[in-house]
């Protein structure tokens, strides 16, 4: 079947044959490369946590400790398993205490040495795995029983900065309609070269993710399920510093959905290229394992460029994404792509353009859940336009089927949401679903016509983009500022010390259990 | 019960006290206008206040959105509930109590009054299809409807009261416009007082969307319905009065 | 061309065939009856105008001391004009004085006498009628100078009760895109068996329809449209106990729109049958040579019935308007039929059903202008909801090419409109229109879907209604409580008494001018 | 002028003194629920109130709109204006009051401070591509621009300025959950206080769309740029502090 915007299949081939061009050197450089983030899941996988009186997770302690002493070259594995036959009684916490106050001499295992450390480590990340693997299965076993919404899946966000405000405005959420719901971070935590602990009440514009955090929300939105007798999903945000932490810890808690991009961390929160790429392909393994559903952050690109302007870029992105994304062994189904209703409302035939968009996106991923971002950048102070300019998100949403819907807010240009903003707009869309939520199956967008037009256009300046980033590479396209009209060399931004290079011998038991069942 | 019984308005915090405001003010848009309307938000308690949206309509007026916090509190002990001083009663019970205690059927004359020609809320509580799927008073065996539908004059209604014997008069009003709806009340009930003199007047029951359901005495009429009255409370509140209280 | 519906051209036919039989009886009897308006109209146009001490109009107390005297059954012109002859020096006014003080002796003139009468009669009508073809082409050089807005025309309505506050309100509205101002008039208004006199200020929910603010108005839109170069139309509301003489001052002011249904005063106004059906024919020839857009009132029907189930209905009486106006010799381009977007938004697909009864009548009358009416019924105290919901019919209205679009206001639940209120209506519009006007070209109702079957069940749900009404007859139709489930008896209701049956010998000079030039 | 100095809200008549009001209280939408709404719209001088919706959100909380008429006054008079007290130039002028009157070029270290990671409007005021039609600080010759971009820390920011000599230090910042902007700026002003010690600190240029214009004393800053803010507003505001007055 060719689609309602009667795409070529040559092109759209094509245009997937170069991002995986583009993307295959930066896939070889994390194969070959480690950070500390991945390093410490391996230790979150195996199960350590907690913090010490600084409120340093001791896992940064204890990889902090080992990279000192011998280097990451080889994981931070082998040296700490091998320690931990040197250090009998003491478990990885008592480890990493003691390495903090210098009592433990790593080293590089080698011989009989090394391949019992080998077998306990791999035994102890098992561990994890085994735990990740449960709460999939426990996913599946819930969503049997409760019934899984119909797509596309509403997604509300809570933001209060507070764990405890956030429970009950999220099961507010939930009551009133929401099938996902989403904790934002507080800003900042993001360039934290740590995963805060404990249950937090003090974020800025959101809520630290914690593990803690993590496992109260994912207690509550049970709770909640069950009452409604629908499964709700939870979600949070891994791409930062901390990528591959979160994915595990998200894993282990049972989260649902996880925003996750290759690129975002470097765009827009200046996180070094080579760190983001080498974090996100663990952190997508994890995910893989755990059944969760990534959501990409196109949608981003469009808050700081103009989106008529780069809408090809958005695409582009989200052949990358997905590139990536499979390589890291995750299925289609799990490949929440971003994109948004970002279009300037003033300008001729926007919703004509916007429908074209998302057109082109669904018929380009058919496969993909596809994440609808609302309108943040045209969302002035005037609530009811904002209100009015949401709904037409919402029916474009339903019309070209879109698999997650981020409910607007008509305060976006105002404030992180009022409850009463929530339940505005969950009514908005309850509406648009009710009214019009069959408009799609009419709408046959004319084969010279604006829709068809502008779908085009777009995929043919998306392959051209792509030739260019194979040509220069992706690096360097990054650094020239392609997306989000932001430029950030490959050797800029934050956390690039965090980066280690294999060296011979390097093993790392969690990629290796991820690998392996494959 | 350990409920709080002061409470603030509430954004996305406990206490943070957050409203909404929208307001036009008949000046032009220009440098001052933001201020002038800061200066509103002020004298209704907002502090601070935030002037999210300023458009100017033509060349006389400004229309504002502001966000802010009052520092007003709320006392729920202070709040006084309209409480329903009688039971609701099913229509069984309805017509039994009429039987029993009024002894023949119970009279009710309807009319929306003066100009307003508005029927459907009338017709809601009169008519047998009635109301948010509660019947009609005419779906009441023992209450006999008389409906003059829209646009009688309060001689009119009063003439006919008299000469059907109404038990009470049921009259609606929506167009509410320089207080037509008072008026219009108003009118009525100096009716029914030339038309019964001296004489036990019929009950005056008045409904209509934009009523203060507690302004009964301010009105000189026995009760008023506001809206989302339902049929079922007025057959509850015609027995109670009219047909003494159920055992 | 089949149309997007594929409606049947037979049943369209019979359908028609239907309504003109329905029709009949009630055009024959319109044809041989006159009532007190019809005669005070024939004065108004030979330029009788004030009123006494009391307030009552002149042309009352004409007509009334003509019909105490003589009867109506021979028309007021006769012995109005012969009496002029009697009492020279007199004009119209002077005479409707001196009668009221029981100072005229009317008879009904013979031979010469009536000759003379006749003819100065005559002259003096066509003096009124020329007056109302100047205005005709007034309109049209103003329109082709000043330029037409494109369709469709944006409907606004002012209310305040005082000429004075409408007029600037108008003119806001004027300049934030409204292409019609209609003023709408004080409630109890269509009762009065006269016509106020003067400028007023005092009106419940609306403004009395007088000559002088008609006038006022009037002059205040042309100025406003000179400022804008767009010519703003002036609409009032002709229906009601002086139908024929609000269509006749509407003619000799320039109007351009009026209200005008042939069965809304006895449906919505209690207002005789007979009476309504005989002045709408007048008040219609009076349009007609004006060149006046008639606007009809099927609407209101779905704010006592139920939109859906009731949505025949409305087709039904649109054949009845279409056809008692083409009698009356108006041109199809002045038919503005009725409609509305009144369906429960609680419903499921209550966008495709408004889709489908907006597209059916767009269909059954691709010549009329179509007055599209936005939802009032389900509107409550939710503003932020019925924004949208008004949004949505904006929507409905341009997907399916109607002609003239009654903006919605988002406190319909609340309150006659604020300023704010009509100047965020028409940001709502011109944000539909901008981003979406040309969508209805896409959209392409399936054979088998919603929108279809739902159009053609309620064609033929009207085709069975019309039966019907053919058999019992439209008054008898009406007595049972066909149209807005309103009860009229033919014989109940206001202004009976003003209806009086063509004797032998009578003549009107209007309807002789009007009916001479077709 | 005869212009009135003394108005009121315009609903439709002049004087009617209508608003619009929305909020939620932390109650169940229960029979006190609309009291409640009507005692606080009456603290802010709403009289009569109209409760037009009443919206149940969950067991704890009810969503309200309410409409009534005010009888504050806003008094024209009483409104002070932010009047720009410097003259609005073109880049021509800026260039050349620079040349003429600092006779070096003007050096501005731009930067979003804290957590904060909006770089839009930084970016508006400072990069060539500029705001609204108008060209960024960058395109101005004699202006020299540091831009640091976002999630800056305020020693970060002072050490720069130090380095750079800058004549001004401009921070953006748009995150204000738990004043967060306000925070962000003292940690600033502090920060160049102990770098600069007792000699001349660059002048502190804040901006962003939720910070109050007149608020640079209780900041400490020499100026607040809010929403809308234009890139030559600032670079004529720069020139004006910098450069002397213009003739
Ligand atoms: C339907 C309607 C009409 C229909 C009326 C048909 C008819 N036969 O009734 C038509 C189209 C004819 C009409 C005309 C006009 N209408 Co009108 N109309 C409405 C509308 C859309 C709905 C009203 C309604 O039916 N509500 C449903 C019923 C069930 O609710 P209710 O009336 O509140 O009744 C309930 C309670 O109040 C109570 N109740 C009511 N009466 C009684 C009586 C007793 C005894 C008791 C116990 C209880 C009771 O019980 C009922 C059930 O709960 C409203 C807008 C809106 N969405 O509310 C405007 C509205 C009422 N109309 C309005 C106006 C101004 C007019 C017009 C003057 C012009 C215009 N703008 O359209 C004309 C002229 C009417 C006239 N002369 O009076 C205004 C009134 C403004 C005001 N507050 O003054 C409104 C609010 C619209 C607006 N925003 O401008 N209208
Ligand atoms: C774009 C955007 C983003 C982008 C930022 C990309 C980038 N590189 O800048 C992305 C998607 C990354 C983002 C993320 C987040 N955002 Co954000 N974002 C927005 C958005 C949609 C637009 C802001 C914008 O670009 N405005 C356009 C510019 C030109 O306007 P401006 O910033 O006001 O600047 C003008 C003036 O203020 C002034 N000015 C500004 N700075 C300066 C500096 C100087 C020196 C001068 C003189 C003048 C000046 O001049 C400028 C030109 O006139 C707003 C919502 C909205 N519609 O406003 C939310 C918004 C600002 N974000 C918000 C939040 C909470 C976040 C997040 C925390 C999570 C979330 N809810 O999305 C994250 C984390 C960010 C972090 N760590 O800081 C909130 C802030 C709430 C608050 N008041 O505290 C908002 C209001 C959305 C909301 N309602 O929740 N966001
Ligand atoms: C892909 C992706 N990751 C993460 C985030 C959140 O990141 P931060 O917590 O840094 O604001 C976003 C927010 O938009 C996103 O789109
Ligand atoms: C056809 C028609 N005529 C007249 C009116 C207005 O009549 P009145 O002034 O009686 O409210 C309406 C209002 O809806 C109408 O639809």
């Amino acid at each position: 079947m060719k689609g309602k915007l009667r795409l070529d299949p040559a092109v759209v081939r094509r245009a997937r044959a170069l991002a995986a061009k583009a993307a295959a050197p930066v896939e070889e450089m994390a194969r070959t490369h480690t950070t500390v983030s991945i390093e410490r899941s391996v230790l979150r996988l195996a199960g350590i946590g907690g913090a010490d009186a600084e409120q340093m997770p001791w896992a940064n302690r204890l990889v902090d400790a080992v990279r000192d002493q011998v280097g990451l070259q080889q994981g931070v594995a082998l040296p700490i398993w091998d320690a931990l036959f040197r250090h009998r009684g003491v478990d990885l916490v008592g480890l990493a205490a003691k390495a903090a106050a210098g009592e433990v001499a790593f080293r590089i295992p080698e011989g009989r040495d090394r391949e019992r450390a080998r077998l306990a480590a791999q035994r102890a990340v098992e561990k994890g795995v085994r735990r990740i693997d449960k709460n999939r299965a426990e996913r599946d076993r819930r969503i049997a029983r409760l019934g899984d919404p119909a797509k596309p899946w509403i997604y509300l966000i809570v933001a209060t900065g507070n764990i405890y405000e956030d429970i009950p405005q999220a099961q507010a959420a939930a009551r009133a309609g929401a099938d996902i719901v989403a904790v934002i971070r507080s800003t900042g935590q993001s360039l934290l070269d740590y995963v805060p602990e404990g249950a937090t009440t003090e974020g800025y514009a959101g809520t630290y993710a914690t593990q803690e955090n993590f496992r109260l929300m994912r207690a509550a939105l049970d709770d909640v399920g069950r009452e409604l007798g629908r499964y709700i999903r939870l979600t949070n945000y891994a791409s930062g510093l901390c990528m591959p932490e979160i994915a595990t810890l998200a894993g282990l808690e049972r989260l649902d959905m996880m925003l996750n991009d290759c690129m975002y961390g470097i765009i827009f929160r200046d996180i070094n290229p080579q760190r983001t790429f080498i974090d996100q392909r663990f952190s997508r393994q994890v995910h893989a394992r755990a059944g969760i559903v990534i959501n990409t952050g196109e949608d981003n690109y469009l808050t700081t460029a103009d989106a008529v302007d780069a809408a090809h870029t958005v695409v582009v992105s989200q052949l990358l994404n997905e590139r990536f994304g499979l390589e890291a062994g995750l299925e289609p189904w799990q490949l929440g792509l971003g994109h948004a209703f970002e279009i300037n409302p003033a300008i001729p035939d926007s919703l004509m353009l916007e429908l074209a968009h998302a057109q082109l996106v669904r018929e380009l991923f058919p496969d993909a859940p596809l994440k609808y971002m609302p309108p943040t950048k045209h969302m002035g102070g005037n609530v009811f336009a904002g209100y009015l300019l949401d709904a037409l998100f919402n029916l474009v949403g339903y019309m070209t089927g879109q698999g997650i819907i981020l409910i607007g807010m008509m305060t976006e240009g105002i404030h992180t949401p009022f409850l009463s903003d929530r339940d505005l707009a969950l009514e908005n869309i309850g509406y648009i679903r009710t009214a019009a939520g069959s408009l799609g199956a009419d709408w046959h967008p004319a084969k010279d016509g604006v829709v068809v037009h502008r779908a085009h256009q777009v995929l043919a300046e998306a392959v051209e983009l792509l030739e260019r980033v194979v040509d220069e590479s992706l690096l360097t396209a990054i650094a020239r500022g392609t997306f989000g009209i932001t430029k950030r060399p490959a050797d800029g931004g934050k956390g690039l010390d965090g980066v280690v290079a294999h060296g011979d011998g390097y093993w790392n038991p969690a990629t290796a259990l991820l690998e392996a069942a494959r | 019960m350990n409920e709080p019984t002061v409470v603030r308005p509430y954004g996305d915090t406990t206490g943070d006290g957050m409203v909404q405001v929208s307001f036009t003010l008949p000046i032009p848009r220009d440098a001052r206008a933001e201020g002038a309307a800061l200066q509103l938000a002020e004298k209704m308690g907002l502090a601070p206040a935030m002037v999210v949206h300023v458009k100017g309509m033509g060349p006389a007026f400004t229309f504002f959105v502001v966000y802010g916090r009052v520092a007003h509190l709320v006392d729920l002990a202070q709040v006084t509930v309209v409480e329903r001083e009688y039971p609701l009663l099913s229509a069984k019970e309805v017509n039994l109590a009429i039987r029993s205690r009024l002894r023949r059927k119970l009279v009710v004359v309807g009319a929306t009054i003066g100009t307003d020609a508005h029927t459907v809320g009338l017709d809601a509580i009169l008519n047998v299809k009635g109301f948010a799927g509660e019947k009609g008073l005419e779906y009441y065996r023992e209450v006999r409807v008389v409906n003059m539908g829209a646009q009688v004059t309060a001689p009119e209604l009063a003439a006919r009261a008299v000469s059907e014997k109404a038990d009470a008069v049921l009259t609606s009003q929506v167009v509410t416009q320089r207080d037509a709806h008072l008026h219009h009340t108003e009118e009525v009930v100096d009716a029914l007082r030339s038309a019964y003199g001296d004489a036990r007047r019929p009950l005056v029951v008045v409904g209509g969307p934009r009523f203060d359901p507690t302004s009964q005495e301010r009105l000189r009429v026995d009760r008023v319905f506001g809206k989302g009255t339902t049929p079922r409370e007025v057959a509850s509140y015609l027995v109670h009065a009219l047909a003494g209280a159920p055992e």
